[in-house]
């Protein structure tokens, strides 16, 4: 399947489209979906030996400075209007259940920190993380279940998920605000003491690793 | 909530206010961390400068007003007070050469890396909750498309499968490669379907030998095989209770009759 | 309400927005609702002193051979797909399965007494041909109409095509194995047919197919 995205364009039958052609057909697949579309699905869903990549270079820079942009989400690409004309469109804004001080703390943990377990999340914030604010979390689709540490017990981990960078306004998790500086300061850092701190979890954070897996996989698939 | 209804209480309007607020803070707090986070900030210094013998003391005075008010403290925040008092004494009393693990200084710097970081996430969570959010700044496509997935059955036949076809249909007949001939057997399924459609109709004892199909009574091999298909099909239409049978004697004719149906 | 609309410009307080402004105000509208929106609407939800239905004519011409169009859907406006470009909001999946074994027959029968009417079809085959496996042979274009027979009635004939010969890798349909060859190939069985013997099934093979018309007939299994 994958190895399509990347087929050589001499293996194509017929000629691919002239670059103005494949603009139109990426702007027109990406106003028809709510949701971001993945390079990969673009190319699919064009004619053979079009290159998606390059025409969406060539898209978002018609659309800079106009009522809606071309936005990357992760891997996929999507139009969202301009972000300064939010006012016009009290119609359309959706009322978002209120997120609990909890959640929103779990959240930027976990988006900062991932992939994440649920005891290093306890260690950051001091406190249990009940099971409610993670489901919560998982419903509104903004965090999925990442890889299973390998470390006793197997924890799971938590890792942002493409709907948080959308609803964020995102590229990557490698664009939230002030990572850099906090990686730079130690902050990023897993750094659990050997003894003594009262544990508010599982009591198992002294088991995982010292290494800082922070960031280093944000896109797992 | 009248000022007099406490008798076993001699507390002033004051300390009981004062009471209720801590009730209320500490249900304000998300856990001892927390709280003890809120106590670094009234210290008004960079969280790495703070004191950790301040805010322990700090901490353990709160903690021990809210037993004189006979609060109920979560286990987590008392917890967290022997852990500080423990911290207290480390960092007061001059380190015991003996003694294993990290020192006072370092559990003390563990805390103050720990609270700096709580305070980095809420500093974070705070920023990514002002960004532009979907839905409420900038918004999706109010008429999506929806992708129309279209089905599209492609048939297909080999040449066998052609050539297959005209020959089942000249020889009038299943066409079934690589299968035995079997011209001369007279299967009990074949007796059984025969059977099945004639049984109805025999109210009277009659000899099985009457129900072998035509044509097959000239030839011993196939009358062999008709007569024993039969009679095995007679035993089972007997097991199905749709017939009785019955043998006088041996060698003797086995006849067979259709059972009654007994009205229950 | 309605008034606003017309309202002249020199009353609004404050100067509109310059045209490009409003330009991108109406694409970010049009691209967002939910709904096609009036002329009257976009100015409601635009500041005052607003001139939609100029900012409309800009926008429209600026989507002018793009992959979406702005378009007038009764009297409100909508940015859609180009027309051209409908296939791309097709995903098409093929799926390959056997003719069924009635589509065979009859192929076989065409093919090997070709031109043929459907009339001899069903005497050959001793069952009724369906209209459906015809129009599915027709259309898969491995059948067509030949000349009409000259007798009463004027049938018409079906004979093999080009297509037909093609996928089966013939020169012509004289190239199908006879008889004598189906026969020596195993594919045909020699034995004749005991009259006595019960003919197991295939009574109501006839039957079933005869009801059988249409689709049902072309899916096998």
């Amino acid at each position: 399947m994958s190895d399509t995205v990347h087929e050589p364009k001499t293996d194509s039958l017929f000629d691919a489209p002239p670059m103005g052609e494949q603009e139109r057909m990426v702007e027109a697949i990406l106003f028809a979906s709510a949701d971001p579309v993945s390079v990969k699905e673009l190319n699919d869903r064009m004619p053979h030996g079009c290159d998606a990549a390059e025409a969406l270079v060539h898209l978002r820079k018609r659309y800079e400075g106009r009522g809606v942009h071309v936005v990357k989400v992760g891997d996929a690409w999507a139009i969202r209007t301009a972000a300064d004309l939010g006012f016009l469109m009290q119609r359309e804004t959706v009322e978002t259940r209120k997120l609990s001080r909890a959640a929103i703390e779990t959240l930027a943990i976990i988006s900062y920190h991932q992939p994440v377990t649920r005891a290093e999340i306890e260690e950051i914030r001091g406190v249990g993380v009940s099971r409610g604010t993670i489901d919560q979390l998982l419903e509104m689709e903004w965090i999925r279940f990442g890889r299973r540490r390998m470390t006793p017990g197997r924890p799971v981990t938590f890792v942002v998920t493409q709907e948080f960078l959308d609803h964020f306004g995102l590229e990557s998790a490698r664009d939230l605000p002030g990572l850099a500086e906090l990686r730079a300061a130690g902050l990023l850092e897993s750094r659990p003491l050997s003894s003594g701190m009262p544990q508010m979890g599982d009591g198992d954070i002294d088991a995982e690793e010292e290494t800082d897996e922070g960031q280093s996989e944000l896109f797992e698939d | 909530m009248t000022e007099t209804d406490s008798p076993e209480l001699p507390l002033t309007v004051d300390d009981r206010l004062a009471a209720e607020a801590f009730v209320i803070d500490v249900d304000g707090y998300e856990g001892p961390l927390d709280m003890l986070l809120s106590m670094a900030r009234t210290q008004k210094v960079d969280l790495r400068k703070i004191s950790i013998l301040d805010l322990s003391r700090q901490y353990l005075a709160f903690v021990e007003e809210a037993k004189t008010l006979r609060l109920e403290l979560a286990a987590d925040y008392l917890v967290m007070a022997a852990w500080l008092a423990f911290l207290k004494s480390r960092l007061l009393l001059p380190p015991d050469p003996t003694e294993e693990g990290p020192s006072g200084e370092d559990l003390a710097a563990h805390l103050a890396f720990q609270l700096e970081r709580l305070q980095a996430m809420r500093d974070c969570a705070a920023k990514l909750m002002a960004r532009d959010q979907k839905g409420r700044d900038f918004f999706v496509r109010g008429i999506p498309e929806h992708m129309e997935r279209v089905r599209k059955v492609k048939y297909t036949a080999t040449l066998i499968d052609l050539m297959q076809g005209y020959a089942r249909i000249r020889t009038k007949d299943e066409f079934r490669p690589f299968v035995m001939d079997r011209e001369k057997v007279f299967t009990m399924e074949m007796a059984l379907d025969r059977m099945r459609g004639m049984i109805g109709f025999s109210g009277q004892w009659t000899d099985i030998i009457s129900y072998l199909p035509e044509g097959w009574d000239d030839d011993p091999v196939k009358w062999r095989s008709a007569t024993a298909a039969t009679f095995a099909a007679s035993l089972e239409l007997v097991k199905e209770g749709k017939a009785e049978i019955q043998q006088s004697e041996t060698f003797a004719p086995i006849q067979l009759r259709r059972r009654e149906i007994p009205r229950e």
